[in-house]
């Protein structure tokens, strides 16, 4: 049962909680939006709880019908579960009575209906409240008052939606449809890579010592790969030298940046001339180089694809390395980052052992991507007395469209520009 | 295969890495072998992969120059508290054993924290100048999340 | 010494933190009461700290002249003594110099006075400063002024009172007499147990991951208990198809539910019909069923008392298992839930064993209580994003008054109803 | 006693609870036999009452069936480290035992905290079969907190 | 770059967050001070990040061109670093790009620069922003507009100055000189200890379950040594009744206290007739008393010395045992003491003997010092209800002037004087 | 030196701390003897200077009698876990042994935190009774944070 108060129903935001914008270029974000609680508060409403696609699980988590996953739009805690006829429901993880955990494992399945263990109140498998135990009291005593509409009390329900095998569910019914949502650009990269079923190989929780915003702003950030990890530039996984770009959506806040295996002729030497540290080229070798032993998969020369929706989901391929993200925040200075490794139902032993291995390569413990996980908690630190001061954004100009570059910081600009719409800064 | 033997190859290797003589660490495996840190619910799910995974002493090696050379990260160190070993079975000199162990992570700035705990499963059998060695070493970690990096290994 | 600001002195509420309470109706209750931060800080205020008589321990705890308790009042620290004259002092545990805790253990004897470890300054048994270290100085340098008046600054000072054993404190003058604070009804079944000298057998603290509140309203929950513990109506200890009902008290704080020991009749197979969880009947047997022999002790076939007084305090029997339960919040989030198991002087062997084995049945590790241990914490959990949504506490009316069965969340209302009052919501 | 025997024993004892095979916990008692669980505060009080108590084996066979199939609470599991026993005395076969723990308990999301240290105090004895098992023992945690609730064995 | 809102610009403090000061009187202070997060955060800004010398390094610390020092002003993270010229810089520790640690280690040497790890941007020894990876993009492709002007882009930049081998450093222009600042009496008091060239012989950091202000007081409070501590009553380290006395600035903010070696004369027995606990005279005696044999080292027969500097800086002599302290604020209340204890290069082997059994007297095992690790945290859990109560700091008047005598609280209200000025309040 | 006994000796130094036996813990050491309580990190940096120094068996009697009847703190007590003997080598009856270790401190009101962890350095050689007895022990302590007080020896 909604209840909602005059102010929160009306406030319409005309400056943040921590006074006005600094300034109106999306070069410029000031560091409180990493630190300020009300706008932690606010991010969960105007951002998770609203306008936006949330990853909830993958259709291979749920294939039969009362196959269910529990997880978490910012704070809001959801059921996903899989309906008689095939399709996907997605309610509140809140029972209508007194507010408990309807379920409160990851996942499993539930035949027909969910059964609150506080006081066995029940649920379809659409989160409709079906039972009451002794709704009619004993012996005419007790009992719910025969005007009781159990219609009307039922958790808040969540359209969802399903692409490529990804599941996403928004609580708006605002929210445009996933592929508009996600504009053709970056669509056609997801579409690339989940081209057929997928079979998950690993799930790993990697919490994380810095706002949630951190992480996305870092997955989307095309500039500091190759200058932080020293295995991309020494290994020529993905040097700013190689070909590649970035694809932004029209709205900012979706992405795909990639990496195609092509030499880099004329600035082969470009980060050896500016004496950057990540260029180990001929100083550090692997005694068993099979880590990086690919295969051309996907028929396009892609070798390194990094691509996000907003605001908390990524794919990744490296190589052959396949894994989905999922941004979790846990307050204002910590968030969770789940990984799945998956791979496809129809790979061979060899692809199979080929995976496992450039496996290494990310995760909390990757090669790569090891320096992502202290990064964030450097800024978080750096920044604490710092709140009214601002990060320089302007690689690549000020704007957030598709570049044929990756020196750019084009769609860290685009998250922001997708922020401040949500948020009303 | 004696206990006490046993005992004392987990307290070596404990030691190397608790005391950052990581180089002496691959040097308590076989070659070939299998390396994999994973968690007690990927295995029961059957799921393969793993945060780290070496089936050569190469790749250890390249575990340890990585971290010494060319990863970014705040100093820290572990320190282990194993248990003791428990044989399941032997066959040709090779024995399988589970061993429980525990993980404090200590940050620079002095924070110590339970960073893992889990149970090793192992396959050891002696090399050829009769020391013990690791055949395989699947760390099975109890709980899934593992906070900020794994730098070092378990 | 007290300084209260004006705006502290005056502040009468019109509304609450969180905007006006939704809805007029004690069956209905908005989730931010058990997040807001707040509305926490004015609980300590409106009801620890003012017109509520609080459980600080117990008589046999402190028998002789010196003996002392420490304990809190929400979360104002405060010392219990035994004085020369038999009587009880309550104090705050501050001393009046500059702050410091005067006792620091869970309690002791001091012979004639308490002295505070950081200057020596010392108070007599019923909180008075008696005693400052070099008050004239040295050699006429340092010293207190001639014109302090030692007298005036003390710690706070509380009334007791004692209640078959029990002892509560307030820090109010108005709070009424215990008599009338916990009505006739409750008192009866206080008075029922409490019948003669206790001895303690067993202290534990079961911290809890939610909001006070939400234990309190699980000890009130009449509703819950036979749908919640499958011992509960497995061993048809107490299911709502037996005899038995609530008594409220007037003003609604406080509560005794109770379980006769008649066969349930015509409603035997209620439980089965349902298909509720906990009626494992046939399904689940014990091995050693001697945690469950009990015997009649208070000859009036009430196999189950559950029994609180407002806000903290609760007094249970089950069987033979008896126990009180002390309830202190620790933050908006958290609480400890003391343990106190006890018994009677005159316990033969046979019955210290029986209780012994009946121990089972509650604390952390209880076959029963053991859930009550973990469904605060899903309703903190489901509750998270839910701060305007409400709680449907409906179950038998809309009022707070006693009744004949515990199919109803009568005295869970009745807890909203004094809280309210005393909250001025 | 064979100290490595009373090794084996508390190895084997954290192992069956550690990786969940609970129905092994009663058989590594006498029936009848003496499981309490308590602290150092109640000990040294002289206060009788036990977070668990259980004087017959059938009495341990209904926790491991209670949490098996009635009791509702979050998945979680336990890490046991298990220190070196110190033989206190013995007499006619059997063993005065004191061996300090730690237990880690492991939340279903992953969060492991130390959940109970304490001190097991143990009268062993062998059985029919000269397998070394638990005439006693009573489980005297160093704090008096138990955090949300026990629903696994210490 | 410093964007700073209006009304942070203009606010100019006509109350405190908490409400208006209950009594203008250095001998009261509300209990709030050390519970109110919005003091906390304006003694960030108003304190530490303001008009005060705060102590960064040892010069030992950083002898040679490009060593490094990281450290804090409040929660303001920094870097000391030594020059070509031999100067020494201090630094904000945040890249002006996007805001990470430019150094995440506790110190070291950078030869001539510090580059950020995560984007490669790096910096001289001065600060200054020397060098953008990749500025010019590539390929005419990205990089950073023409028009940028890297000079502007800094980290904040902080003065520094040394004294007697200590390094200070403040954020604002208008502190004043580090001599005036500290007075002559106090400052005289700093250059008697630190009269040649020392040698660090450990480091030890002890965090506190309290407000920072909490410890300050403690090290400032002459009174309650020899109260709490029995070590240096017993053993005659630091007697009230013994010669000594303290100085305090005349802005209030810094104090040295000090002890004579003379006898008591009259005063002799006056902790045995007052049962002053901390007299153990007789009652306890050392097996080894070779942790008290020190030597008279700065001819002056001084044998106990604790001096502050405001707001967190301490220097320490007991005996042969010296160490100076610097006190971190982790939160309203937490916080860091870090120890550094110290000799002279010129100890013989005897005196370093001598001062290594010494610092059994100090640190978190002290036999001294220990008291003062928990009292603080007493006195933060006393007056956890007591918000708007105040303590009572009276001894020796109301005023904060150098005294004869340390049966007084003059240098605690001396704190208050300047914290009040600072604050505004 | 049989590490049986060394380990024994941990288990029983453990237990004196941990029980509260603190009259007992000087009398595993020799007389004078070297008992120093610092950090890696002073280790490393080759600072001498110790949180606790004692050199003679009086100076460890000092620690207990001041902590028994003269120092402030509030109750709280050690849970110590020990890990296994390294014997680093043997000459004329002494050996030098390295023991990893890990302290919970319980706080009254019963909060458990990992205070301490660590790596015992050690002399040790047989008293003329022939027991085995601490002529040195340098606790090395992973991190350098103190939490709050240290009375309690290590
Ligand atoms: S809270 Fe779910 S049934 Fe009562
Ligand atoms: S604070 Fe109690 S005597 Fe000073
Ligand atoms: S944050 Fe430092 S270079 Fe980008
Ligand atoms: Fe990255
Ligand atoms: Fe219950
Ligand atoms: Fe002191």
């Amino acid at each position: 049962m909604d209840i909602r108060h005059e102010e929160t129903a009306l406030e319409m935001p005309v400056s943040t909680p921590h006074g006005p914008w600094p300034e109106d270029s999306l070069a410029r974000v000031p560091y409180w939006v990493y630190q300020d609680e009300a706008n932690y508060k606010r991010e969960m409403q105007r951002l998770f709880e609203a306008n936006t696609w949330n990853f909830v699980c993958l259709e291979a988590d749920i294939p039969n019908k009362g196959d269910y996953r529990t997880n978490q739009l910012g704070e809001l805690p959801v059921i996903v579960v899989r309906d008689a006829d095939g399709s996907i429901n997605c309610f509140e993880n809140r029972c209508a009575h007194r507010g408990s955990l309807i379920a409160f494992d990851d996942g499993g399945n539930v035949q027909n209906n969910f059964k609150c263990i506080y006081h066995a109140w029940s649920y379809d498998l659409a989160g409709n409240l079906k039972g009451i135990a002794f709704e009619r009291g004993i012996n005419g005593l007790g009992g719910m008052s025969k005007d009781f509409k159990r219609e009307t009390f039922s958790p808040r329900k969540l359209r969802t939606t399903t692409l490529c095998g990804l599941v996403f569910a928004t609580l708006s019914p605002d929210t445009p449809p996933i592929k508009d949502y996600i504009g053709s650009a970056v669509l056609g990269r997801i579409k690339r890579v989940l081209n057929r079923p997928i079979r998950v190989m690993g799930r790993f929780v990697q919490p994380l010592p810095n706002n949630w915003k951190l992480y996305v702003e870092n997955v989307k950030d095309t500039y500091h790969a190759s200058l932080l990890h020293t295995f991309l530039a020494t290994f020529r996984i993905s040097r700013l030298t190689q070909g590649g770009g970035v694809l932004v959506s029209p709205d900012g806040g979706n992405h795909s940046s990639y990496t195609i295996a092509i030499p880099e002729g004329a600035n082969a030497t470009a980060y050896k001339d500016q004496q950057i540290r990540t260029d180990q080229d001929g100083r550090f070798a692997l005694a068993d180089p099979s880590v990086l032993e690919s295969v051309e998969e996907f028929g396009d020369h892609i070798q390194l694809q990094i691509l996000s929706v907003f605001p908390g989901f990524i794919l990744q391929q490296i190589h052959n390395c396949l894994a989905v993200r999922h941004v979790v925040p846990r307050g204002v200075g910590k968030m969770d980052l789940v990984w799945t490794y998956f791979g496809f139902t129809d790979d061979s032993p060899e692809m199979n052992r080929r995976r496992l291995k450039q496996q290494n390569l990310v995760g909390p413990a990757g090669f790569i991507s090891m320096e992502d996980g202290c990064v964030g908690g450097f800024v978080q630190r750096g920044t604490a007395a710092a709140a009214d001061h601002v990060s320089v954004i302007q690689m690549g100009g000020s704007t957030a469209e598709s570049q044929e570059t990756r020196a750019t910081e084009a769609s860290v600009r685009g998250f922001w520009k997708a922020y401040r719409r949500c948020m009303g800064y | 295969m004696d206990i006490t033997r046993l005992v004392e190859l987990n307290a070596a290797y404990a030691r190397v890495i608790d005391n950052e003589q990581f180089e002496e660490w691959p040097k308590l495996f076989h070659d070939p072998c299998l390396y994999k840190v994973t968690t007690a619910e990927n295995v029961a799910a059957g799921l393969e992969g793993g945060l780290i995974y070496a089936d050569t002493r190469g790749m250890l090696e390249d575990r340890i120059s990585s971290l010494r050379k060319v990863n970014i990260y705040e100093r820290q160190r572990y320190r282990h508290i194993v248990g003791l070993p428990v044989v399941l079975g032997q066959a040709n000199g090779a024995a399988d054993v589970e061993t429980p162990f525990l993980i404090v992570r200590i940050m620079r700035e002095g924070t110590m924290d339970v960073f893992a705990t889990g149970c090793y499963r192992d396959k050891v059998k002696p090399d050829e100048a009769g020391a013990l060695r690791f055949a395989e070493r699947i760390v099975v970690c109890d709980g899934r999340r593992f906070d900020t990096l794994v730098a070092i290994p378990f």
